[in-house]
């Protein structure tokens, strides 16, 4: 007992559920709390692919550096599921706290000595004040929440305020949850006096940021972006960005005799999902779907009619972990490259990488921006850790001066006041985007066919492969151009030798590892945040002789568009891959690293 | 501009109300075998806009891949097409009238883009009771692949290769039916006095209207041995009765032996005069009109004409409650909520 | 008429026709008539996307030398369609042979001084000796025929012999085809004696080498491969490959009952065709479909289904001009990339390139053992070129020794002698391929659950990451497997700085191009044949300093294979990229290769 | 293993024909949700096949995604099962029947499985009439994705989100009805005397058999307001008589009242004993069995039992006249031409 793990504000507490038993909100109101008491919070949902009956877990970082990554292990666990409670207690960390029922007692073979035991008798306690079963299941929840508090030493004003925060539209309910609070406080106080080392204190720590879900902020953003039409299919993890977009758009646009200023609808499939979302861009409403990899896979036909037609997408490709069905509620960004390269012949994709809730919102609004601005599809390359866990984050801002880039479209007037003949594919301003027009702008003018077939500057179908491939090069023109819209790389350095590279929600644990990292070997780092990539991207490659590529994939499939797009010698890349479907950890990067410094201490190039 | 174009022009030289003449309603010179049903098709869409003056740049075109989805290049040259994938047409077409309600939209497949590849699209579109005209031009095969059989093609029915088919067909208008579709109906490529109206009243009808019109494929299934044939069809034709469209304003000056006819009173006060065969049946119930398709088929005839049509049930915008403007003409101030709700957002996320 | 081109077997002779004119079959027995007189020939149909009244073309080249790919434009016209025929007179080589039907006059304005008009009134001479317009449409094709013969001073007897044999079923036809073609003989003879400067002269340059159509190969590989279950869409240029599989299987399949050794079934789309493809494999039957590019966009969900799942797939993909529709009607090796990683997640696939009939039909075999072998898909990556135009190749053959590799499949009697608990994905054998069992096998043993979830080596359900994980890097021990079993590169080197690279039916081309250029610049050649790249690709690539790497795609998407998966320097390959749609030419190859060579004529490593 | 298998266990500890007790046809332990409708069907699966007294390893058992197509783990243990992707366990059944025409097919889809994104392949199986036994258990929303409507849902209906939805449903039974099937049945998950003869039947019957079953969601879609929650159904079926399947050496030693039975003779010679309701009609018609389906819907009543039954169709391997052998028995020798017959050919190749 004597190496009891002993923090303030820096560990991991795990919380072992069973699935559709209420625990979501009681653990959620933990980390509120938490977050509340201005000390940064992360917390991980790992829940099976099943609705009831089966382990779910809760991971809750507390960390006063703000590192809001995976930490990997737990040094508290809340074990109350019976069926994985032999693992919850087998792999908490040397030297933690184990959390269970005590309703019934503790098997024998539960006696590792570095561990220390909290037992509170969470079913008697609830049996014995409440009578409802519905009621029993989630206070019991709530009561363990409050032995938490008083373990963890927090405040208990602030449990208070949040209840009445949640409950402030039933006011009835918050005295008996305060009430089941109180319980567990209490009873813990009883026996538990002074037994756990570890704490969380108030501080200041998270000043106006927010707490967050990636998918509620896409949706959101989506909302912001003016996006009128969502054609969508549900599936995990994507399934909550349309939801969120309903949600925001019940409150901000439904007009005075309550219609409906948007239009949601279930597809039939994913086929029929981006179909919806292709012929509405095409007649000029801002539209959208959401999907995961399986439903890539299902649009790649349609992706690529919208690449060679030049409509406007805008995809949220929310990955799991792949391939096929493979783990539908892990995460992974394994989709990189089928996302990039989607459809059959010659293709090539807009990718945006957000990395936290924040950048969700953002990037959805560019999306929107640059669907039209390039006429091509877009794809929001978010993930389950992103999308389905709450993240705290800088608050949603907007610009009220800002104003939506529709991209070249022709009004009645337009086409009235040309002198030359309009050609659709026509490229004008030699930035490989051509001008379009939406059907009914004007009675004479502007009506084109289109199709993906092949066809000339002006939307007419031909077999001439010289006309077919001078429109071929115009996309590639086209691309050049997306290089100059899509957002920048965000680049830290300092002119070192050795580059650390990293996207998406890889970004909360690369940038803790840099920290270790750059404690005993100095390293440049850069967030990449979209595909194609930007001089920046080619630049920071250029001036870095050895570059660790961290991803959540087996097969760096970022790493493969790097050296595709750019031509950088696939050498200087080294893969750090976590592929195993649980968000990458800032240990696992540094040990990859680490690990190859020690073999390998100086860059290859500028030897001789 | 289709080949048979000229048999219509006739008496189409004469300006319609908006001053149009069927010149303004035609499309590129057509690129089909002559004689294609699609042709003859193709022609009546061009025939029935210009009788119901209607602005062609109004009207969006929408269609999938095969011959028949070549069609809409063909006609209504001042409307926009979309050509699209495979059997995808529905969902395209669905996008697009969400994005904006106030255009007409023709969409056109064959039997293989709708019967096979696009089953799924179309089931989902019948059942959404999306506001557009679904024209199938039926051949029972696979036109622009060669000839291969189509899934509406009928058991032992027999194309260029000689080999009947061992499957059952699919009565694309019975699943329409069922499916909810507002309007059902068929024709014949070769029955221009009977699709005209057809297409005209499918057009004025506020939901789902589908005609399934068979339209022979000279090419690859024009045999003695086939059903899809002109012969075959020729021969075995039934008609519902006869319909005549009536535009709003016109008065109802046709007249028909009394017992016989009856109208019916489309949305925009248009309506139709049904001149009705004997043998006849309640036009709004479905249950009675999937009957009479059965029935008539035992007879191996063809039910054609009005086989179906209710008024009942709102589109898809009524059944989801969109605001009337086409929301593709929302301006950014009525989309875009704006800085003013942050705060209050942000602070829930506290 | 100084410059008149004058060549014996060697020259292009270029067919403008209508489609649906019943064109094609005369155009094939010229084609024919030059192979039989022992003369090297290749035949390419350019046709439209259309069934009749559109322009198609039929281009014949006549090589002595044995030059078998497209050669670039033509020495000789027979201009017989009025809608191309300005362009058809435009485009002939200096010093060229216009040949038309002069039943009506030629306008003024055809009035080239380097070119030989060769009139034949081929609608009078028609109309005078035959009433039935059919018969008039037909024979008049067989008229120019004849001209031809005696322009050519070919050997009547050979056509004689032709026709005799195409009609030996209908020997009612024989005389009238014959006097069709002496009609035109004899008009040549009358009127165009001793103008033409082309000749194709006997010769016996091709052996035993027969002609046939990539499509008919490897439908005839899957009859002999096996092959009992087919499930297909109709697509160009993909549909003749059933075509085939049906015609053959007809002839050599059918028992004495009549009944059938074989299904094939028309699927609603694509992606049935390929779910009954993986139920049949799952069962045990060898299965296949053919499509193309549209076809493997929509297949992709079930790719990754059968990659995860480890089921064999044979898939052949006749690639055709992309992306989305694009030019269904015209040739490209655009879905190299879409193929090799199809569907989300991290997956490879196995990729075979035949290069002409002959290995349409062995790697169509070869397909299928390697599909069982490895568990998983094998796509046969051949062309529109390669698939729809006749190829003169070496005769087909069989070694009747050889047999079926049905792979790791256990019998009854197998479970019954186990002594170890059997694994549906355990790898025993340190290949990375495990036992499959197949339904119905044993009443007890070996049943298990096929799924595209994560699963453990047991087939069971799990969501535990590291198992995940550890299935995912087995996959990868497999690819290496797969790296050793398909068909290796074709490598000619005689260790020269420089190397050419090329697969599929560039091969034609490349083999001319590189006589050409070997003439004036050293350099050695590899011919791809298969993804996953042996051990001889990495050699050739490492060894060679600069490597023109030939495709007809626009992205160089094999240089993106080799870049990837070999970790090879972008730096070194040098893209020939030829993407319109028509076969890549020699010539263009060469004009690359040689303008590279002239303003960078040393390799460029080594110079320090 | 289900979570209500003991609810048949008692009469089964008795061993069949074959020497299995029931336990030899259980799966592994449910993961469903307690209570769920699709547990009861599994069970009812698993108590056909012991009656049936089938040889498991001869069934494999096919299914999509969701919470339905989970199942097949958790009946039939020791026969082959594959869980595919969504919405396309019909192209994979087809498959396998073609490789093997002598193993049972249990198709195992959901309502969101099948009406949604299967649609297409749903209308084709039916259409080819595979040798399948097809089962949909419909509870009218998608479970597995946290409760979104399906396309059975009812117009009106609403889940536990307590949002009525806005769209007609789409019947399964009128669909396989109206493309051809064989045999289509609807019952109840909570009605297991009605599921198991039917069941039975379905595995019995050559060519496509069709159940779709009621199965509530018990988590998403199991509300008063719900048309497939158990109260609803409960209080809304209608039978169209019971049956009793009768293995084929068995006698007919059940009595009924004169009058009210009637015999159907299956091909393997087993037969079927149909107890009718006064209101019957004629179960190999059809038109007859949409009518019927039609009617009953009227009076917002759910039409259980067998519905139709036509054993004249040949199924697919009969249409296609493949051989008796299963595919994938034929050996090297009986598929391969061999070397012998290459002279020939190449020499037409010249
Ligand atoms: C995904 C895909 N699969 C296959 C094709 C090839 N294809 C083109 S048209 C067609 C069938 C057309 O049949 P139908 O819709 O009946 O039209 P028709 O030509 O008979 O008018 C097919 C299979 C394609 N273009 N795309
Ligand atoms: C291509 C694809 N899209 C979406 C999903 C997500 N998904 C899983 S199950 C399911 C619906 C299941 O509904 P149903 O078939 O009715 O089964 P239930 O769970 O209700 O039994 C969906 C949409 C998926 N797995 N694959
Ligand atoms: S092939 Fe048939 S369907 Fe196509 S254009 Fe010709 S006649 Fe019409
Ligand atoms: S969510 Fe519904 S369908 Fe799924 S297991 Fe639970 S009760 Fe059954
Ligand atoms: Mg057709
Ligand atoms: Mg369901």
């Amino acid at each position: 007992m004597s190496n009891k793990i002993k923090a303030c504000n820096d560990f991991v507490i795990r919380f072992a559920n069973v699935n559709g038993s209420g625990s979501a909100s009681a653990n959620q109101l933990f980390s509120k709390v938490v977050f509340r008491s201005g000390v940064p919070v992360s917390a991980k949902n790992i829940f099976p692919s099943n609705i009831q009956g089966l382990p779910t877990w809760f991971e809750v970082r507390i960390s006063e550096n703000g590192y809001l990554g995976r930490r990997g292990g737990y040094d508290f666990v809340v074990a109350v599921n019976g069926q994985t409670m032999w693992k919850d207690y087998q792999e908490l960390e040397p030297g933690g706290y184990f959390f269970y029922d005590s309703s019934k007692q503790l098997p024998d073979t539960y006696h590792r000595d570095d561990v220390t035991h909290l037992g509170v008798p969470l079913t008697d306690i609830a049996n014995s004040h409440y009578t409802e079963p519905r009621l029993r299941q989630i206070f019991k929840n709530i009561i363990y929440v409050g032995a938490l508090a008083y373990l963890f030493d927090m405040d208990f004003s602030v449990f208070e305020d949040s209840i009445a925060r949640q409950f402030s539209k039933k006011e009835k309910l918050i005295a008996p949850n305060i009430q089941a609070l109180k319980l567990g406080f209490d009873y813990a106080q009883m026996y538990h006096q002074g037994v756990c080392q570890l704490q969380i204190h108030r501080r200041d720590l998270n000043g106006d940021q927010i707490m967050m879900e990636g998918n509620d902020a896409a949706g959101l953003g989506a909302v912001f972006a003016g996006a009128t039409v969502a054609g969508w299919y549900p599936i995990t993890p994507s399934t909550s960005v349309v939801e969120a977009f309903e949600k925001h758009c019940k409150k901000y646009r439904v007009d005075d005799s309550g219609k409906n200023k948007f239009a949601i609808l279930q597809a039939e499939d994913e086929l029929a999902a981006i179909g919806m979302v292709i012929g509405a861009s095409w007649n000029g409403a801002r539209a959208f779907t959401a999907t995961s990899g399986p439903g890539v896979s299902l649009m790649s036909e349609f992706l690529g009619l919208a690449y060679f037609a030049e409509i406007p997408v805008v995809l949220m490709d929310i990955q799991r972990a792949g391939p096929s069905t493979g783990m539908p509620t892990r995460t992974q960004q394994s989709d990189v490259l089928s996302a990039a390269y989607a459809s059959h012949g010659d293709t090539k994709h807009v990718l945006l990488f957000p990395s936290d809730p924040k950048e969700c919102f953002e990037f959805t609004v560019q999306a929107f921006d640059l669907a039209e601005s390039l006429q091509t599809p877009v794809i929001l390359m978010s993930d389950l850790d992103l999308g389905m866990n709450v993240h705290q984050c800088d608050p949603i801002d907007w610009n009220d001066c800002y104003r939506y880039q529709r991209g070249k479209v022709l009004s009645a007037q337009d086409l009235d006041d040309m002198t030359e003949r309009w050609g659709r594919y026509l490229d004008i301003d030699g930035d490989g985007v051509p001008y379009r027009t939406l059907p009914g702008t004007h009675p004479e003018k502007g009506a084109f066919f289109t199709r993906g077939s092949s066809h000339d500057e002006y939307a007419t179908y031909t077999e001439d492969g010289s006309v077919y491939a001078r429109g071929m090069k115009r996309l590639l023109l086209k691309w050049q151009t997306a290089k100059q819209k899509v957002p920048s790389a965000a680049i830290k350095t300092m002119g070192h030798h050795d580059g650390m590279v990293y996207y998406g929600t890889s970004a909360y644990a690369a940038k803790e590892a840099l920290v270790h990292i750059q404690r005993i070997h100095a390293i440049d780092s850069m967030c990449l945040k979209s595909f194609p990539f930007g001089s920046e991207v080619s630049e920071f490659l250029a001036s870095h002789q050895r570059i660790f590529l961290v991803e959540q994939n087996r097969d760096a499939q970022m790493k493969t568009l790097l050296v595709n797009e750019l031509g950088v010698s696939p050498d200087k890349i080294i893969s750090v891959l976590n592929y195993d479907g649980m968000p990458v950890t800032a240990q696992f990067i540094r040990d990859q690293v680490t690990t190859y410094f020690a073999s390998t201490p100086h860059a290859l190039g500028n030897q001789s | 501009m289709t080949y048979i174009r000229s048999n219509f022009r006739h008496p189409a030289l004469t300006p319609n109300d908006k001053g149009y003449t069927i010149k303004h309603y035609e499309g590129a010179l057509s690129t089909l075998c002559a004689g294609c049903g699609h042709d003859s098709i193709s022609a009546a869409i061009v025939k029935s806009c210009y009788e119901l003056a209607l602005e062609p740049h109004q009207i969006a075109k929408i269609s999938g891949i095969g011959c028949s989805s070549k069609t809409p290049t063909y006609f209504l040259g001042k409307a926009h097409g979309f050509n699209s994938v495979h059997g995808r047409m529905p969902s395209v077409s669905v996008g697009a009238n969400m994005a904006n309600r106030d255009l007409l939209y023709i969409g056109i497949s064959g039997d293989g883009d709708t019967a096979s590849i696009g089953m799924g699209q179309f089931a989902h579109v019948v059942r959404r009771n999306l506001n557009m005209v679904y024209i199938v031009m039926n051949n029972g095969c696979y036109g622009l692949t060669k000839g291969q059989d189509s899934a509406t093609a009928d058991l032992g029915s027999a194309g260029k290769k000689g080999v009947p088919s061992v499957f059952d067909s699919i009565d694309l208008c019975e699943l329409a039916l069922q499916l909810g579709a507002g309007m059902v109906a068929r024709s014949f490529s070769g029955d221009k006095k009977q699709l005209v109206p057809l297409i005209k009243t499918a057009i004025k009808h506020q939901g789902f209207s589908f005609i399934d019109v068979i339209s022979p494929c000279v090419t690859f299934n024009n045999t003695p041995s086939s059903t899809k044939g002109y012969e075959w069809v020729r021969d075995h034709l039934e008609a519902t009765g006869t319909i005549d469209y009536i535009p709003q304003k016109q008065e109802l000056s046709i007249d028909y032996p009394a017992g016989t006819s009856r109208e019916v009173v489309l949305h925009d006060g248009s309506s139709l005069h049904l001149n009705k065969n004997s043998d006849d049946y309640d036009l709004s119930c479905r249950k009675s009109a999937i009957d009479k398709i059965e029935t008539v088929k035992m007879d191996q005839q063809i039910l054609t004409g009005l086989i179906y049509l209710n008024q009942s049930q709102p589109d898809t915008h009524g059944k989801i409650q969109t605001v009337d403007t086409p929301l593709n003409a929302l301006s950014q101030d009525l989309l875009c909520p704006g800085s003013g709700v942050l705060e209050v957002l942000n602070e829930s996320l506290r």
